[in-house]
């Protein structure tokens, strides 16, 4: 079982994700924007970073890059596919998530840990975590306030206080009902605005974000083996 | 017309004459605009270089000192550290976001220049006060620009220093600095390499940026352009300079280059004669193969354009293929542009013409020394004369006044602006005292500290740089590192002025005992003069860069809790306030003579203090500078939300910022191990309380109790409040 | 020829900018500010290309990249 | 009434974005596209106010804090 890695021009955070996901036991494959295959990949991630300078919106020229259309069938096919912070916009740009990703509620960038609740269990991001767990996870972005578009999306996370109550307060960067992380229906498409692959060793804000990343290589196991969800 | 024009273009008529008899005629425009750009105090240091050369900067592990690009030091295990700072000051003055971007694009070229790739970034930056609204509009723009760059490039900005002074209204001070890692064998230097090398300028396109004094030239053919005579402002391009990175470092990994040079102040001039010079040979240079931003450029505009993002890689003919293969894969330009000759001629063309022929080393090496006059100004004994004693106010009102002054209260308004976390290898990010970074595939890690202080300096520039050195060096050492290199900026007024130039050679006089004192190397560095508005200059402001490396890194301490002993190490206060925030912010006054280094003191703190952070378990350190004692303390506690009872016998005990002093929290059971190691070593250690409860208690004559919530809001408050309101636009 | 294209984001949708900058121009002393909306504007060139054909490609460009459906509108003028 | 302003980078002042936006349209397509450049308009809505004020506070905003006089240019419109 492979996991691909999208790199586009832009890209920073491909390292660290390979990174995480091996110190989790899973192989990784960095995978050039221009090419136009994910042959013998069972799951893709679309790291964080920002591709192409997040020029025009972030994700808007990444989501035409040549290897989009194999990301496409992959997620088509029903295998897994993550996208994290500029992940995230770049597969809502794709029309393979919901919504958009606007300027963050107080124009500036946030880069610390916030809280995020467990909504949903049903997505191959949060199907090893329990419903209601709270998550400490650092947010590193300009663009993560979530604007949801003509069809609802399926909250996986929410930003919550460290209680698990979300709060306004708690909502760092405005995004519309709190949403940190959302799933296509068959939740076999995830984002994550927060970075998992930052929450993995003692000596990081946290480790909670293996149970997300485990979840991820559960899931993109069981759908090398075949067994695609939904 | 020539004759008019260099003085135009800032040259002086001796500099003139001085051209003339390199070339024994008078120069072409082109030629002109030169040497007026590598002659510039910018490029040349020709009111510094004179004094830089007293500088200790020799040590078994410095690799490369100053002269190139970065300093470059062995860290052992196969790897190299490279580390370099810069002053982007009057750009960001005039755009404070661009002016910081380009700032930070720049100080990432001079480290990956090296070989390196780039994994840290620190800035220190000082405004004046934040009461005025253009101060909180320039602080905020220049904090948004670092930011831009910074996080869009991908390397995280790890740590920096923040400061408010009326003196930095009118000249802001933007300074950067970058950290970078290489292997061993991937050092790479800014040369030409032989004859029949083959140049290629990498990256973006160029354009008029950052063109002044050519304008001047230009508006000789272009009499509408002739109005703009302000340089137009950089822009920068993050997302150029990602992709320019990750290239380079494949043209390294893959050995496929000579040497490089980036381009920054004096763009294409300096690149191409720097590297001649270094490697005394000369260069053909056709600027008509440079790939444009705009048409209708001029030689001089080419020579001169800043343009950002660009790099000029000197390669051997047979790679130049794959040269511009990789660049390709990268998706950035390359054109092929010059040749290195045999000879030391530098010889541009354009439009198919020859329009410099000059000796590539005139530029660099000849340029002017100046021996500028020297006097100590009369108002540094008023100064010293104000009583640096002041009277006491309670201890709970100061520290509260202290807490929510914006340069003395919580900065993660700033910090969470910037990615910090990138890599994943910050052991300890931005915050306080130090960043630590482990370096991947060893137990070691590297500590950063950047530290300047202008009250310091400005009362004694000499004393001020020591202090500087000392404390940088405690900050790593609180880390459990040790000190291996140091950097630094000085940022000073105008060198004409004779007090500027006494404040500089004592700023020198200071930095370099206290390094040879110290044991630590200055392997690179960067002089900003002319830093004045209205011919009112800025404090002398040296920023000192500390490199220190921990091995192993020691344990992170467990949480802080009560019934914990509070001590503070190091030598017992004298009786100076001279230069404190506590002057300040309480009284509003600067003045008195700040106390001196004492070298046997300070390398025994930082040795106890390396020494607790290796051996003692969870013990909590925390360097004593800006605030004193009880600033520290309080801020340790604001961390973890646990109060304390302490006593505190005075004012300089409580307040006083004499150098070598750490606090440091420790469980009862690790007192008296502490007490040990600091008897071994020869340190004072004063008890002067526990934790405990949610107060802060302070027992100087009377108790004053304040809850740690309030100071906690009061602390986290002092930016927000101050900055209500501000955006970059 | 070339064509400006101004894109708005949708009124029924949030502009972080526009309200950051109106907040700030009341600081400045603007009490009297309503709403401040910001848009942007792309200015593209088709050297030697006619108008209609301008039109239908920039057209072409703005639906498939440079606005967004989910929350953006946009207008084409086109200049010689 | 309500000002628009167009704010313009002055030509000489680089335009990473737009220049990465032409190479994408070029990508997808259109490589008929010459230069791109992305400026921004901001619109500002005074309830209650003449034309004359409405002009001469907005010309204030823009020399204070909308537009930077070393790299923009600006042009303000107003409607009812
Ligand atoms: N204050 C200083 N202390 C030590 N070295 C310095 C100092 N100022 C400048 N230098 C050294 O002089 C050289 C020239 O500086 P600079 O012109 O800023 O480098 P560059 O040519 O890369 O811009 C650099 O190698 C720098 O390290
Ligand atoms: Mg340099």
């Amino acid at each position: 079982m492979t996991v691909g890695i999208i790199v586009f021009p832009g890209t920073n955070c491909e390292e660290d994700v390979a990174y995480a996901l091996d110190a989790l036991g899973a192989e990784t494959v960095p995978v050039w924007h221009r090419e136009t295959s994910l042959d013998g990949l069972t799951a893709v991630v679309l790291p964080g970073g920002f591709a192409h300078g997040d020029y025009l919106r972030a994700g808007a020229i990444a989501r035409f890059s040549p290897i989009m259309a194999a990301v496409e069938k992959l997620a088509a096919e029903g295998h897994p596919v993550l996208g994290i912070c500029n992940g995230f916009q770049i597969l809502c740009e794709a029309g393979l998530l919901p919504g958009a990703l606007i300027a963050n509620r107080d124009l500036r960038f946030i880069c610390r840990p916030v809280h995020v609740r467990v909504e949903s269990t049903d997505s191959v991001l949060t199907r090893a975590a329990a419903i209601g767990q709270v998550l400490t996870i650092p947010l590193n972005s300009y663009e993560g306030n979530y604007l949801p578009g003509p069809e609802a999306a399926r909250p996986i996370l929410r930003y919550c206080e460290a209680d698990g109550s979300v709060t306004g307060a708690a909502n760092p960067n405005g995004s519309s009902d709190s949403v940190a992380g959302i799933a296509n229906s068959s939740g076999t498409v995830a984002a994550v605005m927060p970075h998992p692959e930052r929450a993995i060793e003692p000596f990081m804000a946290s480790t909670d974000g293996r149970v997300l990343l485990e979840s991820f290589i559960a899931a993109s196991e069981a759908a090398s083996l075949g067994a695609v969800d939904g | 017309m020539a004759e008019t024009l260099h003085r135009r273009l800032g040259m002086t008529d001796a500099e003139y004459g001085a051209i003339h008899e390199v070339l024994g005629r008078p120069p072409a425009d082109p030629e002109l605009a030169m040497y007026s750009v590598m002659w510039s105090e910018h490029c040349s240091y020709k009111s510094s270089r004179a004094h830089l050369s007293d500088l200790p900067t020799d040590a078994p592990w410095v690799v490369v000192g100053p002269g190139e690009n970065a300093g470059v030091v062995d860290i052992g295990d196969g790897w190299l550290a490279a580390l370099r700072i810069e002053s982007h000051n009057h750009p960001s003055f005039v755009e404070p976001y661009q002016g910081a971007a380009t700032g930070v694009g720049g100080i990432l070229r001079d480290i990956f220049t090296m070989g390196a790739r780039p994994v840290g970034l620190w800035n220190q930056i000082r405004f004046g006060e934040l009461s005025d609204a253009h101060n909180r509009y320039l602080f905020n723009g220049v904090v948004a620009g670092i930011a831009g760059y910074g996080n869009a490039v991908g390397v995280p900005t790890l740590g920096g220093e923040v400061e408010f002074e009326p003196v930095y209204a009118g000249n802001p001070l933007v300074n950067v600095m970058c950290l970078g890692l290489l292997r061993d064998d991937q050092l790479v230097l800014g040369t030409a390499g032989e004859p029949g090398t083959v140049a290629v300028l990498l990256g973006a396109s160029t354009g008029r940026d950052g063109i002044g004094g050519a304008s001047v030239l230009a508006s000789a053919g272009f009499d509408e352009r002739a109005e703009s005579k302000r340089p137009s402002v950089q822009v920068g391009d993050p997302f150029e300079e990602k992709k320019l990175i990750e290239a380079c470092l494949e043209l390294y990994r893959s050995h496929l280059v000579v040497g490089v040079q980036d381009l920054g102040a004096a763009g294409l001039t300096c690149a191409a004669s720097e590297p001649a010079a270094r490697a005394g040979v000369g260069m053909d240079l056709n600027l008509d193969a440079v790939h444009l931003r705009e048409p209708g450029m001029t030689a001089p505009e080419l020579l001169m354009s800043e343009s950002q993002e660009r790099m000029m890689a000197f390669v051997s003919p047979q790679h130049v293929e794959a040269v511009l293969a990789v660049a390709a894969r990268w998706e950035i330009d390359a054109s092929v542009v010059g040749t290195v000759a045999s000879g030391d001629r530098l010889r541009v063309y354009h439009d198919g013409v020859q329009v410099v022929d000059v000796p590539a080393a005139s530029l660099t090496d000849e340029a002017p020394v100046l021996r500028r006059p020297i006097a100590r100004p009369g108002w540094i004994d008023e100064l010293w004369d104000v009583s640096s004693r002041s009277a006491e106010v309670p201890f709970d009102v100061a520290l509260l006044s202290m807490l929510a002054d914006p340069a003395l209260g919580d900065r993660s308004w700033v910090y969470e602006q910037f990615d910090h976390m990138l890599f994943l290898n910050t052991v300890r990010g931005p915050g306080r005292d130090g960043s630590l970074i482990r370096v991947r595939g060893t137990d070691k890690g590297l500590a950063v500290s950047t530290d300047g202080n202008g009250r310091l300096c400005v009362l004694d520039p000499r004393r001020g740089a020591q202090r500087l050195v000392y404390e940088a060096a405690l900050n790593v050492a609180v880390l459990g590192a040790r000190p291996l290199a140091v950097v630094d900026n000085l940022n000073l007024g105008n060198p004409e002025k004779p007090e500027v130039m006494w404040q500089f050679t004592e700023t020198l006089a200071g930095l370099g005992s206290a390094c040879e004192a110290l044991g630590v190397p200055i392997v690179g560095g960067n002089v900003s003069f002319y830093n004045e508005t209205d011919g009112r200059d800025i404090y002398p402001t040296p920023v000192v860069g500390l490199l220190g490396m921990a091995e192993p890194i020691p344990p992170r301490p467990g949480p802080l809790v009560g019934g914990m002993s509070v001590l503070v190490v190091g030598p017992e206060p004298s009786t100076s306030m001279a230069g404190s925030a506590y002057q300040r912010v309480v009284h509003g006054v600067l003045g008195g003579r700040p106390t001196r280094i004492d070298p046997e003191e300070g390398g025994r703190s930082i040795e106890l203090a390396i020494r607790i952070t290796h051996i003692v378990p969870g013990a909590h350190l925390h360097d004593i500078s800006q605030g004193g004692a009880l600033v520290a303390v309080a801020e340790l506690l604001i961390e973890f939300g646990v109060g304390a009872h302490i006593e505190l016998g005075s004012v300089e005990e409580a307040f006083g910022e004499d150098p070598h002093r750490f606090v440091c929290v420790v469980a009862p059971e690790g007192v008296a191990l502490v007490a040990q190691l600091a008897r071994e070593v020869g340190c004072h250690v004063e008890d002067i309380g526990i934790t405990g409860g949610s107060n802060l208690s302070i027992v100087h004559r009377t108790t004053t109790d304040v809850p740690i919530e309030r100071l906690r809001a009061v602390w986290e408050g002092a930016l927000p409040t101050a900055m209500h309101g501000a955006i970059h636009e | 020829m070339r064509a400006v294209v101004t894109i708005t984001r949708r009124s029924d949708i949030a502009d972080p900018e526009g309200a950051t900058i109106a907040r700030a121009l009341s600081d400045l002393g603007y009490g009297e500010v309503g709403t401040v909306r910001v848009n942007r504007t792309i200015e593209v060139s088709l050297p030697g290309r006619d108008r209609e054909y301008v039109l239908s490609a920039v057209r072409g460009m703005c639906d498939k990249m440079l606005a967004n459906p989910v929350m953006e509108d946009y207008e084409i003028e086109v200049f010689d």
